[in-house]
């Protein structure tokens, strides 16, 4: 069996460093939160040391720029892994930032809720690590393990255990269906390598068509359901709206960034071989997950709701690329991932701030947010606008890319039908936009603020969101450096 | 500072912008110096480029369809796939619409200064202003369409901005939401037609684009539908039809907005966009025809509905959605000169005109002719310089609208079929007769609310300023047509020499066709007067005179209802029907219709609700299914 | 020697099984034990791909221990939320559970 | 919760009607496979197979049909005793074990508690529809592809090779380490989830008991 692996084995076990301080400062916060009474410590210094944790691992993270190295052959940290390191280490820390003064109020474990968040970042780092199966989808269950979790933690919530109960059911299912999928890829490929199955398909894998596309349509399904693609979408919306925001925020933008690098390693790599066989799966996805996101999301009235749906439509925008794999579709898709997070999280972390307000996610609860806050309706205004894909914003200039790289692909009428969808888009954003600023506020109608680490976290994403929208070469560079190790 | 710099211009408005928008609150006057000293220093430069221009182009070392004059690659994508660039590009329709946006942008930045007084908004109103003339310079400069369609759509939001500008008052904010929306379905055919070009060349570069087009390396049905899409941001933009509905709404925004945007420069973008591409226009026929035919029914539905509108400044926006018409007109029938001419002057005088009926509101507080009448005798100035806005619209000879209202005549009586120069000409008298019934009932015969015009008096001078600069123009901005005047400027074949694109023109006077036109305009004049000048109910009569039609006009030919029903029963229907099908068949149907279809199992039809975990799991297991048996279907 | 295609024909008809069970059962501790029925076939295409294929490096053997593991892991996890569920409700039926909906 | 425990006499039913189940299906089954072996047309091992195949998959159905929810668990036992002699067959003993100890032993009982604490007795009766035709014919469908994919395909080269156990450890903790660690946080989250939702938490009677979500619904 060694011959297998033969002399390639590495154990540059520094190179796992950040998830290793990720998984200490997990437990570090567990340990802090349950000995909280005999350390004498508030509860204040939590999201603090998890930050601290965070900013650490991503700072060591960016010592291997440009590595390339294999650990045992079960994961690669390339620039690939070191983008996604970053950028997930970057969206738990603006998630925790955002959100402390919700999870105080609202979480009823808050120890568990940071020590959540930070494992699941290494799930989510290792799915995009990872250069073989078993690696692939154990790290997938640690995301999706944490994400069930993480849902149930509303403290006095209902909705949160309902959520909580969807999400693992139909999660069990979907990754039954990914497993089943999975194995028939081994049974095709002979190996849970990545590189031996391509190979493998490359081969053209004579005889074994219908299982080699029964596999596909499972491993498909699986993924689609993580990415929340339609219709394995149906659970979206209600663990949405259960779960409690940040992990909502959490869900719509580490999660689905974790499954499309996932998708992107699946299908440049070992499964670039079989693209007939597959493309066309994701072109239906695509498709299906574009028309149905943005036209249900017309008539939502919850804003976590609109949300969902609204993030139902940028999966399948998202699936354009991966339809259309190439090296520029595979660096548009990156860069658009980029945007997509911070202006999901600026609109998310906005939200929060005013959800700690109101206490209403219900999208009246945004009537008079321009009297009452005009810099958090701007912040709002901005990343709907983003999302959308209004110029100047990140949302357009990236869209315009992983368009611009899709109707290259040959699929202009994926396209053309994408570009009608985001105008339609524009219509449900506007409804949030209209409440802000047409309404008056239904209760207090003075001015009020927020917190500092609230200034700060939608501050830094806004001035992001406009930083990508009008100069996105530096954020472009890195997500080709990222993407040139894919193929 | 010549040409080269040309980006210097947008680039000090951006400034101004930013530091109006953050410090308003900080400065005196909220700021409003700043924006008005960057416009004066933008129309100053201007004055340079042009003196560069012309000493470019009088010294024969201008290349009408020259590379760009300063580039930089802003986002290189893949390593040889697209690159999006930072450049400019002037050429002579660049240097008219610079002077035209600058010279008009100060203009309304004065004014403001006396009709914004006092506003609660007043420094962001100002910052807007900046925005919007730095897009709209951004606009016209840009030497490839990634950078137009981010100033396009920079405009865009600057007007949805300023339409909404009260957005206290629910009218603005819809007609700033239903502006937006429009215009927006206009620029998914920019944005499509900006992807195919650059499928079929490669390339984001305007001249490169058009160097490939007029080679034939495009396949011309590709490059016919490219084209209408292009069209089609163009008409959005430029409130054609059948986008022409927000345009009258957008009267909702501050009227000094509406003479800046909504008749002088944003709504003209579409005009700019088709001239800029008129080489390729004049290649793809089919694209060229569809140009003139929306233009001639735009001019004409509008200049019906101008007729029996009773709000001042929905009247000008009726006149301006005409006008426009008219010049796309001249661009379907080849004339970019012509077209070109017109959208210059009539950038003065509908501004005037759009000022001056701010200065009528800024008095009385009305802005319907059923509430106005005999404002002559409170406000003789403004009086007056409407008037001549008004005979400049009407195309009363000497005046600027008539010229360049002769040149497309001329224009389309050459480059098209005659019916469509009759419906033209009639359209003109139309433009007269309106014009007319504008005039007299607001400034002529008996004051129809007394209230209102003892309350009314005579604006501040910083309102009438800008009044009589305008009203100078609107008299002789016309003339710049004549030989005479173009060799004054140094152009040995007048200014029409320099207003092409891929053919010299000389502009050209016809005796008989400009002697036909002044007949129609008189005539209207005096149908109008005889008409309107009399009692105050002779005003509404016209409504007992045809009903139906005139049920039809003011209904504005039911385009906007049928809008709304599209809007409510189509789109909103069609997500209501996915959203239903969401729940009622995948859920229910599929539940218990499907159990009902199998009968037999014997279950009865219940209505279910959702959102249950099978029902859920059964959609997965239906998408599976369905996958696999597409896939083991295509072996 | 006992032929790949006997295995293979469990798991497929075992996976169906869990499948249907998933769809039709209304008892969330049910739904788990289908979807235990799912994974288990997963579990022995692994085993036997490993054993039949792939006998030198037999990864698909580790992965059915890991399916094994997370399985476990899972009906843990899944078992905690639906005795919340039942504490808050009173209930364990998934078809009333669902206060989240459109 | 004990008073919910079956009796030991129930115990007994259900032994003995399990046991008259697997008779009557088993028996028959049995006697078909002998004959085709002393035909000669099965071998021995795969005499077993079908045997062992029979346990699963009526296990299988007993699990999804039987309306009795301590029915269906102990029916489960079956299939996953069932598939560790699938294990055994396909001469991975290690699997085998660790699928009896952890399942068995494991799973099993934690699932039986959970039908425990929850009261349930039944599978609630849907009254009001129901979606089972269509799970069926889905399922059907399905299966009849899976199985169709099974038979189509060629698998070409066939062998049977012992894994022994010292090779499996060490391949499981040389080449496969990083998972394993994996696997280990993956426990800890699943423990986390476990404690946070069964714990009774102590500010529960501060619940809103209903009405909450219907009112963000309306």
């Amino acid at each position: 069996m060694n011959d297998a692996f033969g002399n390639a084995l590495s154990f540059r076990y520094e190179l796992l460093l950040p998830e290793i301080i990720l998984a200490i400062t997990a437990a570090l916060v567990i340990g802090a939160d349950a000995f909280r009474s005999e350390l004498r410590l508030g509860r204040r210094i939590l999201p603090w040391l998890s930050v601290l944790g965070l900013l650490v691992a991503g700072g060591v993270s960016l010592l291997w720029i440009d590595e390339s190295s294999d650990f045992q052959l079960l994961l690669t940290i390339d620039n690939f892994t070191t983008f996604f390191r970053v950028l997930f280490i970057a969206t738990a820390v603006f998630v925790i930032l955002g959100s402390h003064e919700y999870v105080e109020k609202h979480i009823g474990h808050i120890g568990e809720f940071y020590a959540l968040i930070l494992l699941s970042t290494v799930g989510a780092i290792y799915m995009a690590a990872a250069r073989e199966l078993l690696t692939a989808y154990v790290s997938i269950e640690i995301l999706s393990f944490s994400l069930y979790v993480a849902v149930s933690l509303a403290r006095n919530d209902r909705r949160s255990g309902e959520a909580a109960l969807k999400y693992a059911l139909l999660g069990g299912v979907a990754s039954a269906m990914l497993l089943y999928g999975l194995s028939l890829l081994y049974g095709v490929g002979g190996s849970t390598q990545y590189a031996e199955i391509g190979a493998a398909l490359a081969g053209g894998a004579p005889g074994m068509t219908l299982p080699l596309l029964l596999g596909l349509a499972l491993i498909i399904a699986g993924l689609g359901f993580k990415a929340s693609a339609v219709p394995f979408h149906m659970y979206t919306p209600d663990v949405y709206e259960g779960a409690p925001l940040p992990i909502t925020a959490y869900i719509a933008a580490t999660s689905k960034a974790a499954v499309l690098a996932l998708f992107l390693r699946w299908f440049s790599g070992p499964l670039l071989p079989a693209i007939d066989d597959w493309q066309w799966m994701i072109v239906g996805l695509s498709l299906a997950s574009m028309a149905l996101g943005n036209l249900i999301a017309l008539q939502q009235h919850n804003i976590k709701r609109l949300l969902a749906y609204s993030s139902i439509g940028q999966v399948g925008f998202m699936l354009m690329a991966i339809a259309t794999i190439s090296e520029v579709s595979a660096s548009a898709l990156l860069l658009h991932i980029g945007g997509y997070l911070i202006t999901n999280l600026a609109v998310f972390t906005a939200v929060i701030a005013l959800y700690n307000r109101t206490g209403t996610e219900e999208i009246s609860g945004f009537r008079g947010l321009a009297q009452t806050n005009p810099y958090l309706a701007l912040v709002i205004t901005a990343g709907l606008f983003s999302l959308a894909g209004m110029p100047m914003l990140a949302g357009f200039l990236t869209k315009f890319i992983l368009f611009q790289s899709a109707s290259q692909g040959g699929y202009l009428w994926l396209v053309t039908f994408a570009v009608m969808m985001s105008v339609l888009s524009l219509y449900y954003y506007l409804k949030v936009i209209r409440e802000m600023y047409l309404h008056q506020p239904d209760g207090d109608p003075s001015r009020w603020r927020l917190t500092p680490t609230g200034y700060l976290a939608t501050g830094v994403l806004s001035l992001g969101m406009v930083v990508v929208g009008v100069y996105a070469a530096p954020l472009y560079t890195m997500a080709d450096r990222a993407s040139r190790v894919l193929f | 500072m010549g040409m080269e710099q040309v980006w210097v211009l947008p680039a000090i408005l951006a400034g101004v912008f930013v530091v109006v928008a953050l410090f308003n609150r900080l400065l005196p006057h909220r700021g409003d110096f700043l924006a008005i000293l960057g416009m004066l220093a933008v129309v100053a430069l201007v004055a340079l480029v042009l003196l560069d221009f012309q000493g470019a182009f009088v010294g024969g070392h201008f290349d009408p369809a020259g590379t760009n004059v300063y580039a930089f690659d802003w986002l290189t994508i893949g390593h040889d796939f697209f690159t999006i660039q930072f450049s400019t590009f002037v050429d002579s329709i660049t240097v008219v619409m610079l002077v035209v946006v600058s010279f008009v942008a100060l203009m309304v930045m004065l004014y403001s200064v006396g009709y914004m007084h006092g506003e609660p908004r007043y420094g962001w109103y100002f910052a807007l202003l900046a925005f919007f003339t730095a897009a709209m310079l951004t606009l016209v400069i840009s030497g490839n369409l990634i950078q137009l369609y981010l100033a396009w759509e920079g405009v865009g939001l600057a007007s949805y901005l300023l339409i909404g500008f009260y957005w206290e008052r629910r009218t603005a904010a819809e007609a700033a939401k239903k502006a937006f929306i429009t215009t927006r379905i206009g620029d998914v055919g920019l944005l499509i037609g900006i992807i195919l070009l650059w499928r079929a060349t490669g390339s984001f570069d305007i001249q490169t684009i058009i160097a490939a087009a007029r080679s034939g390396a495009i396949d011309e049905t590709y490059l016919t539908v490219a084209m209408l899409l292009l069209f089609a941001g163009a008409a959005g933009k430029s409130a054609q039809f059948p986008l022409h509905v927000w345009l009258p709404d957008a009267m909702e925004g501050p009227t000094p907005v509406s003479a800046l945007i909504h008749a002088a420069t944003m709504v003209v973008a579409g005009v700019y966009l088709v001239a800029r591409f008129s080489p390729v226009f004049a290649e793809v026929l089919v694209a060229r025809d569809v140009v003139l035919y929306v233009g001639l029914l735009t001019a004409v539905m509008a200049a019906t509905m101008a007729l029996v509108e009773n709000d001042i400044k929905r009247v000008l926006a009726y006149s301006t959605v005409s006008q426009l018409g008219f010049m796309f007109v001249a661009l379907g029938a080849g004339a970019v000169t012509a077209a070109m001419f017109h959208l210059f002057t009539h950038a003065f005088f509908k501004s005037l005109l759009f000022l001056g009926s701010g200065s009528v509101i800024h008095a009385t507080e009305h802005q319907t002719v059923e509430q106005l009448g005999g404002l002559r005798r409170k406000m003789p100035i403004t009086t007056l310089t409407f008037v001549v806005g008004g005979l400049a619209l009407a195309g009363v000879p000497i005046f600027a609208g008539f010229w360049s209202k002769d040149e497309i005549l001329v224009a389309v009586n050459e480059g098209a079929a005659l019916p469509v120069y009759a419906i033209l000409a009639l359209t003109a008298g139309l433009t007269a007769l309106y014009t007319t019934r504008l005039i007299l009932l607001t400034f002529f015969g008996e004051p129809k609310n007394q209230h209102a015009f003892e309350h009314a008096h005579e604006s501040p001078p910083p309102m009438l300023g800008p009044l009589v600069i305008l009203a100078a123009l609107a008299t002789v901005a016309g003339f710049v047509a004549l030989d005479g005047v173009g060799r004054a400027l140094g152009f040995a074949g007048g200014i029409g020499e320099i207003l092409y694109l891929s053919s010299p023109h000389h502009f050209e006077f016809n005796a008989m066709l400009a002697l036909a036109s002044t007949v129609v305009a008189v005539g209207a004049i005096g149908i109008g007067w005889a008409y309107w000048s009399g009692t105050a109910e002779r005003a509404t009569r016209a409504r007992l005179w045809a009903p139906e039609l005139h049920q039809l006009l003011v209904r504005r030919y039911y385009m906007d209802d049928l809008y709304q029903a599209l809007i409510n029963r189509v789109i909103l229907g069609l997500a209501g029907v996915v959203a239903w099908f969401d729940k009622r068949v995948v859920n229910e149907t599929g539940v218990d219709g499907g159990a009902q279809l199998l009968g037999f199992f014997g279950y009865r039809l219940k209505f279910l609700q959702t959102g249950k975990i099978p029902n859920y799991a059964l959609a997965m297991a239906v998408g599976l299914t369905a996958i696999v048996l597409v896939a083991f279907g295509r072996q | 020697m006992i032929p790949i295609e006997n295995f293979l024909l469990l798991a497929a008809v075992l996976f169906a099984i869990g499948f249907y069970g998933v769809l039709a059962r209304r008892s969330a501790i049910l739904i788990l034990i289908s979807v235990e029925l799912m994974l288990a076939g997963a579990a022995i295409n692994f085993v036997t791909f490993a054993t039949y294929l792939d006998p030198v490096g037999f990864s698909g053997a580790v992965f059915a221990l890991f399916v094994i593991t997370v399985a476990a892991a899972e009906v843990g996890l899944a078992l905690g939320i639906v005795l919340r569920i039942f504490r808050e409700r009173q209930t364990v039926n998934v078809d009333e559970v669902d206060s989240l909906k459109w | 919760m004990f008073d919910r425990l079956p009796l030991p006499s129930q115990f007994d039913r259900i032994i003995v009607q399990g046991g008259i189940a697997a008779t009557l299906f088993g028996v028959p089954v049995l006697v078909v496979l002998l004959a085709l072996l002393i035909g000669n047309r099965i071998e021995a091992p795969e005499l077993v197979f079908w045997l062992d195949a029979t346990v699963v998959l009526l296990g299988a159905l007993g699990a999804v049909f039987l309306r009795n929810l301590v029915h269906a668990a102990l029916a489960l036992i079956a299939t996953l005793i069932g598939v560790a002699g699938i294990f055994l067959l396909l001469a991975n003993e290690f699997l085998a074990l660790v699928q009896i100890l952890v399942y068995g032993g494991g799973v099993v009982i934690l699932l039986i508690f959970g039908l425990m604490l929850t009261n349930a007795q039944d599978d609630p009766v849907v009254t009001d529809g129901s979606q089972k035709p269509f799970a069926f014919g889905i399922a059907a469908i399905l299966g009849g592809l899976f199985v169709a994919a099974v038979i189509d395909a060629n698998w070409g080269a066939q062998t049977l090779s012992v894994v022994p156990f010292r090779d499996f450890g060490a391949r499981l903790f040389r080449d496969f380490l990083v998972p394993v660690i994996l696997v280990a946080v993956l426990l800890d989250i699943a423990l986390t989830g476990a404690f946070v939702n069964a714990r009774r938490s102590s500010d529960e009677d501060a619940m809103v008991p209903t009405g909450q979500d219907a009112e963000a619904r309306s």
